[in-house]
């Protein structure tokens, strides 16, 4: 494999829901174990519903929050134990881009400020050159540099989203955690942004971990797929592949369930019984085996192993060989 | 329902004049009459207390015993006291010391009570904990009652007074603060800015704190309102100023006994006080329309 | 040819802010027959979420006010019907859904309570048999344990069983017209299948009409027999839904079909619509979508396009298919 | 709901405890020698020594914390320093009266701001909650020992409806109570209405509506009931503001209450009454928080269920 930019292994985070004087404190389990890695210049997506584990994952490798286990190895360098003052090299490698544009923007700064913002934390350039910088980013993701004096609320939600992209853009990272990036945003406009993101991975040779619900999005963007179930990776692979060919009876179930904007295509679905379970109690064994067409008793007491079946594809079932 | 205002077209964003936050703070806070004409109110009375011994008509300590008890009339506006004092006068020179005493609690109050309410607020845990259950022995004694105790304790006098009223105001900064940072924390740009490796002061100064100056400044409006009561009330008991202070709550006090015959000795300086507490409110009312989000979409 | 149960016609409805009125729908056409699923589709801003609340006349605690044009249904102009006329229609004939199953029930009232409300007040029926008729209609929405549910409070529930209870509130009285506005949009894609197949069920059991309001085009394709395309508070094309994707007419139609990302399809870069919807309050003159639209003429920006009839089934706002004596310079 | 009122007063005893710790130190906190401040100028040494030994300060601190916490459990609060009585019965004919004074005006003051927020809120912008909203900034803005005196002056004085002050009979309490609980009132009014107001632009308002339920029905079942949770909340900690104006009302009408009776022994420097006053009426607004705090709870299935 070609130069790896991140290599998470085993990650674990188990939250604590508080208890009162007599309760004792729950543990919900958010990310049980997830093992991936991501290329250089390649996009990762991490897909799932709600309550799966994909954004605490993405928190984790910011270290947002710390991991419960598991190491998180980025650009050579392991961070999942690293002290808060020990991460300046890490917030400099690793941006984030947010959901909601509206949310993830200060609305009391100014853009110069807002999008030079890292520059103000990591470097110790004079404030013109900051600004020079801020021009030039706001350049390459499509704005321009009257904006600069303007406030976020100024701006509509594909063009905030622009700004997102120019702050994490601005230090010059490696990799950055897109987390649902496009979700909020209307599909005329979702496609802009989507496009942008992919010209600045060639022009920038950045490394994306793209977390969404949307599989057609996901589709479009990512070279490899990671489809997450309560915590776990269920199916992991090439993109191409987990399309072409889902092994996982949930990856399949997820890809059938994604309406197509083709009428001609419609057919009667598979559609999967029953709700996503609540991550405070989830199910033993395979936690897919509640809404799994396929489940018999050993998916109730056994917890499948992710096996790799071929070169570009591992699944965690204990159907498939 | 479909909010009109989420998207707006650049190009005539162009020909508007430059955003300012204080321009449309002022723009919005034109529209709230009531507040408006209480700020003039309270601009006035400031002025007054500043400049007040020098344009009083009267000296407000010069008995006059030829003038006991007099009703309102052009050469007293308020009318006399039962020493002959102007109360006109009495009442001028009382505004100092009602807006000094609330005003210097309150702020005092409110330095004390942010820092202890943002720390409580952002960092959580077992700091969180010993700053709000202070709060909560404190609050347990009623507002009043705690300053109350605290001026039995420390003995009569205008200074107690602001140290009380301070003292029962720090608790509740405190839990409106916390609050505050808590729901500005739950802002994703501030996650924003913790991922980009702000550092935790940087975090609360920059974007936690300017979160919480709206809902400040609104309650520190109706603290002041609180506080004016609360210290005149305190010297109404007899528990603040000394009784030949122009305070307006010991000048109600002590015009009590001549409520049956000469009700004006009780009814001026009960409006003074009114009027500068419900202006306050008033004020207040006006800035929680104008600044308080929750209120602004509606 | 089977009657209309909904004919809306030249609608228009704004809203008041700071003593201006600003219009949001600014003449509205469709119509929907029975038994049969119509999609509303637009962005966010095209007035597709106030055309709904229109129809129902939900204005309660805003300055919305419908200012023009007619609401038939079955029949009856809906707004020339007085507020408890209309109270009585709501909830019985016509009912709606909405898209935060979180939030649209009452957190501190029982399932059960608020089924029965209109139960009650619509059917006449006495406590017991208002009851046994929730109980029933839970079980038709695919809620097993009906009889606890009732017991339940909201936040009992996850957010794809809260839905399937307000479908089941909904569909109580077996209204001819069932209006979704984005119904699915909360909800995870697998709980969006289940959903929208329930959805489909009932249709043809009761032969309700549906008004489905989304801006997924996936679900559109799926779901509907007809659809209606607003921008800008306006209609810009109505067409069958086959006819629709196979050939879409109206610029705006065939930049928001080609924007969305499709699986299995190759497309290295993504299609996609310059600029943003215009704010009501700074509408361009003459057409609405011009400043955006790739196929802009100089009349479109002078005047707004007619309606032109392009087939029996399709309808079509733009002056690339109007026949006017005007110069076209492309 | 037994469960969570069992914990709720499990947690409060550490609080109790801090209380009962500051009331007693209350004495030692007193700048000067506690001892002479209560003698009395012109004491001689003597003297001093014996009011020292009277309080009990010559023991060692920690001791006589023992000695006042095991009284205190007893019901032994210490004996007045100037009228010679144990604390506990001048408690007695005093406490009731106060009680009464506060209950009915909260009661008062709950119902008409329920009333006036429920109905400034559903007539938003138009002339009854313009009268509703004036009348409740002037509630709160009032000083209550000038609007007591007002009260006397007019319905006493002029025109003598009730009496001017003391105790006697149901007519005694009816100036007090309007003067005690107006403050109130106009918070509850206030807070009723934003919260009516917040309620209304619910999501689930509009569902009912969307049902065709009666405007009334959508106000009273839907909006007031889940107003009322937090309006509750608020009333609970608006009275401790009850208990601090009847202090003040209790002195403006000579009401023999708790509250004059404080007032009075501050004038006295009557430490042991001023200890066990403050100690009662902190242990009278925590008991009224756990109230509220469990009807919160009553009205509120969410809570009911995580706890």
């Amino acid at each position: 494999m070609p130069n790896s930019i991140l290599k998470v292994e085993n990650l674990k985070k188990s939250f604590q829901v508080a208890g009162g004087l007599f309760q004792k404190s729950q543990h919900v389990n958010a990310v049980i174990d997830v093992s991936f890695e991501i290329e250089e210049g390649t996009t990762f997506s991490l897909v799932g519903e709600s309550g799966c584990g994909k954004s605490t994952t993405g928190r984790l490798i910011t270290r947002l929050i710390a991991p419960t286990s598991g190491s998180i190895v980025v650009d050579g360098k392991e961070i999942a134990t690293a002290k808060q003052s020990e991460l300046k090299h890490l917030r400099q490698t690793v941006q984030m881009i947010f959901q909601d544009p509206y949310a993830s923007l200060n609305p009391r700064m100014k853009v110069k400020e807002l999008v030079g913002e890292p520059l103000e934390i990591h470097t110790k350039l004079s404030k013109d050159e900051r600004e020079k910088l801020v021009l030039e980013m706001l350049e390459v993701v499509g704005l321009n540099a009257e904006h600069a004096d303007r406030y976020a609320h100024e701006f509509s939600g594909g063009q905030r989203q622009r700004l997102g992209i120019a702050r994490a853009l601005i230090t010059k990272p490696k990799l950055i955690i897109a987390d649902e990036p496009v979700s909020a945003l209307d599909v005329s406009i979702q496609s802009q942004i989507l496009n942008l993101l992919k010209q600045l991975q060639q022009e920038f040779k950045i490394s994306y971990l793209f977390i969404s619900h949307d599989l057609s999005v996901v589709e479009h963007i990512s070279h490899y797929i990671g489809v997450m179930y309560l915590g776990t990776i269920v199916e992991i692979g090439r993109k191409e592949t987990i399309f072409n060919n889902p092994k996982h009876p949930y990856t399949q179930a997820l890809i059938a369930s994604v309406p197509i904007a083709d009428p001609t295509l419609r057919k009667k679905k598979k559609v999967l019984i029953g709700d996503i379970p609540n991550p405070k109690n989830p199910p033993s064994g395979c936690t897919f085996h509640t809404r799994c067409p396929f489940a018999s008793d050993i998916c109730k007491q056994a917890i499948p192993q992710m096996r790799k079946i071929n070169e570009e594809q591992s699944v965690a079932c204990h159907f498939v060989n | 329902m479909t909010s009109p205002t989420t998207v707006q077209n650049s190009q005539v964003q162009k020909k508007q004049r430059k955003y300012s936050p204080l321009k449309e703070f002022w723009k919005s806070f034109k529209k709230q009459k009531a507040a408006l004409l209480a700020s003039i109110f309270i601009g006035l009375l400031i002025v007054v207390a500043i400049i007040g011994p020098y344009i009083a008509p009267y000296d407000p300590f010069e008995p006059d015993y030829d003038a006991l008890l007099e009703g309102p009339s052009a050469s007293h506006l308020a009318g006399t006291d039962e020493y002959g004092r102007d109360i006109f006068s009495r009442l001028i020179v009382g505004a100092k010391i009602s807006l000094m005493v609330s005003f210097s609690a309150v702020f005092l109050g409110l330095i004390l009570g942010t820092i202890l309410g943002l720390i409580s607020g952002y960092f959580g845990g077992w700091i969180d904990k010993v700053i709000m259950r202070s709060c909560d022995v404190l609050f347990s004694f009623p507002d009043l009652l705690l300053a109350i105790a605290i001026v039995a304790l420390l003995g009569p006098g205008i200074n107690n007074v602001i140290i009380a009223v301070m003292i029962f105001s720090v608790p509740s900064f405190a839990r409106l603060v916390r609050g505050a940072t808590l729901n500005a924390k739950e802002n994703v740009y501030v996650e924003a800015a913790q991922s980009m490796g702000a550092s935790h002061v940087r975090v609360l100064w920059k974007h936690i704190f300017p979160e919480t100056i709206s809902e400040l400044i609104i309650f520190v409006t109706m603290r002041i309102g609180t506080a004016i009561l609360a210290a005149s009330g305190l010297s109404f008991l007899g528990l603040g100023a000394s009784p030949e202070m122009p305070e307006w709550g010991v000048m109600l006090s002590s015009g009590r006994d001549y409520l049956g015959t000469s009700s004006h000795v009780v009814i001026m300086p009960g409006i003074a006080i009114f009027l500068t507490v419900l202006a306050f409110n008033l004020i207040g009312d006006g800035l929680r329309d104008v600044l308080d989000p929750k209120i602004k979409n509606n | 040819m089977t009657e209309h149960v909904l004919r809306v016609s030249d609608l228009e409805t704004s809203f008041m802010r700071d003593k201006t009125e600003i219009k949001i729908l600014r003449g509205v056409n469709f119509s929907i027959r029975k038994g049969e699923i119509l999609g509303l589709v637009g962005e966010s801003g095209s007035g597709k979420s106030l055309t709904s609340l229109s129809i129902m006349q939900l204005f309660h605690g805003t300055t919305g006010k419908i200012v023009k044009g007619s609401i038939y249904f079955n029949g009856e102009d809906l707004t020339k019907m007085s507020e408890s006329e209309i109270r009585k229609i709501r909830g019985k004939q016509m009912a709606m859904i909405f898209q935060e199953p979180m939030t649209s029930l009452n957190p501190v009232l029982k399932i059960g309570k608020q089924l029965m409300e209109a139960i009650e007040m619509h059917l006449k029926l006495p406590k017991s048999e208002s009851k046994h008729h929730a109980i029933q209609m839970l079980k038709s929405v695919g809620i097993g344990r009906a009889e606890e549910i009732i017991h339940e409070y909201p936040h009992q529930l996850s957010g794809g069983m809260r839905q399937r209870v307000m479908i089941a509130m909904a569909m109580a009285c077996h209204p001819n017209l069932l209006i979704a506005d984005e119904p699915t949009t909360a909800l995870d894609v697998t709980i969006q299948a289940q959903i929208l197949e329930l959805m489909k069920k009932l249709k043809e059991e009761n032969e309700t009409a549906i008004l489905l309001i989304t801006h997924d085009l996936g679900v559109v394709a799926e779901m509907c027999d007809k659809v209606v395309v607003m921008y800008a508070g306006q209609v810009v094309e109505e067409a069958d839904v086959f006819e629709l994707f196979a050939s879409p007419k109206h610029p705006y139609t065939k930049g928001l079909i080609a924007s969305v990302p499709k699986i299995g399809d190759k497309k290295e870069v993504l299609d996609s619509i310059n600029g943003h919807v215009p704010s009501p309050q700074n509408m361009p003159k003459g057409c609405k979508f011009a400043p955006r639209c790739n196929q802009v003429m100089s009349i479109c920006q002078e005047e707004s396009p007619p309606t032109v009839e392009i087939s029996a089934t399709r309808q079509c706002s733009c002056w690339l298919y109007a026949k006017k004596d005007v110069e076209v310079n492309a | 709901m037994w469960k969570y009122t069992a914990r709720r007063i499990v947690e409060m005893i550490p609080i109790l405890i801090v209380i009962s710790i500051l009331t007693f130190l209350f004495i030692h906190l007193i700048p000067g020698d506690p001892a002479r401040l209560v003698a009395g100028k012109d004491a001689t040494i003597e003297d001093v020594e014996n009011v020292r030994h009277e309080l009990g300060l010559d023991k060692p601190i920690l001791k006589q914390y023992v000695d006042y916490m095991k009284n205190l459990m007893t019901g032994e609060l210490g004996t007045s320093l100037t009228t010679g009585l144990p604390v506990i019965d001048m408690f007695k004919t005093r406490f009731m009266p106060s009680l009464h004074l506060t209950f009915l005006s909260m009661l008062w003051a709950t119902l008409i701001g329920l009333m006036i927020g429920v109905f400034s809120a559903i007539n938003k912008n138009k002339w009854p909650d313009y009268f509703g909203m004036v009348t409740a900034v002037s509630g709160i803005s009032i000083p209550g020992f000038w609007l007591g005196l007002l009260l006397i002056q007019l319905f006493s004085v002029q025109l003598g409806l009730f009496p001017t002050g003391g105790l006697d009979g149901f007519s005694s309490y009816i100036l007090p109570s309007l003067t005690l609980g107006a403050g109130i009132m106009s918070m509850i009014a206030r807070f009723t209405r934003s919260s009516m107001l917040e309620t209304l632009q619910a999501d689930f308002i509009r569902t009912g509506r969307a049902k065709g339920l009666k405007e009334h029905s959508v106000i009273v079942t839907h909006a007031l009931r889940n107003s009322l949770i937090s309006v509750v909340t608020v009333a609970g900690l608006q009275f401790g503001f009850l208990l601090g104006g009847s202090v003040v009302v209790e002195t403006v009408f000579s009401f023999p209450g708790m509250g004059r009776l404080l007032i009075d022994s501050i004038a006295f420097r009557d430490y042991p009454v001023i200890q066990s006053a403050l100690l009662l009426f902190a242990f009278e607004f925590i008991l009224v928080n756990l109230i509220v705090d469990v009807l919160y709870t009553v009205l509120n299935p969410k809570i009911q269920l995580d706890s």
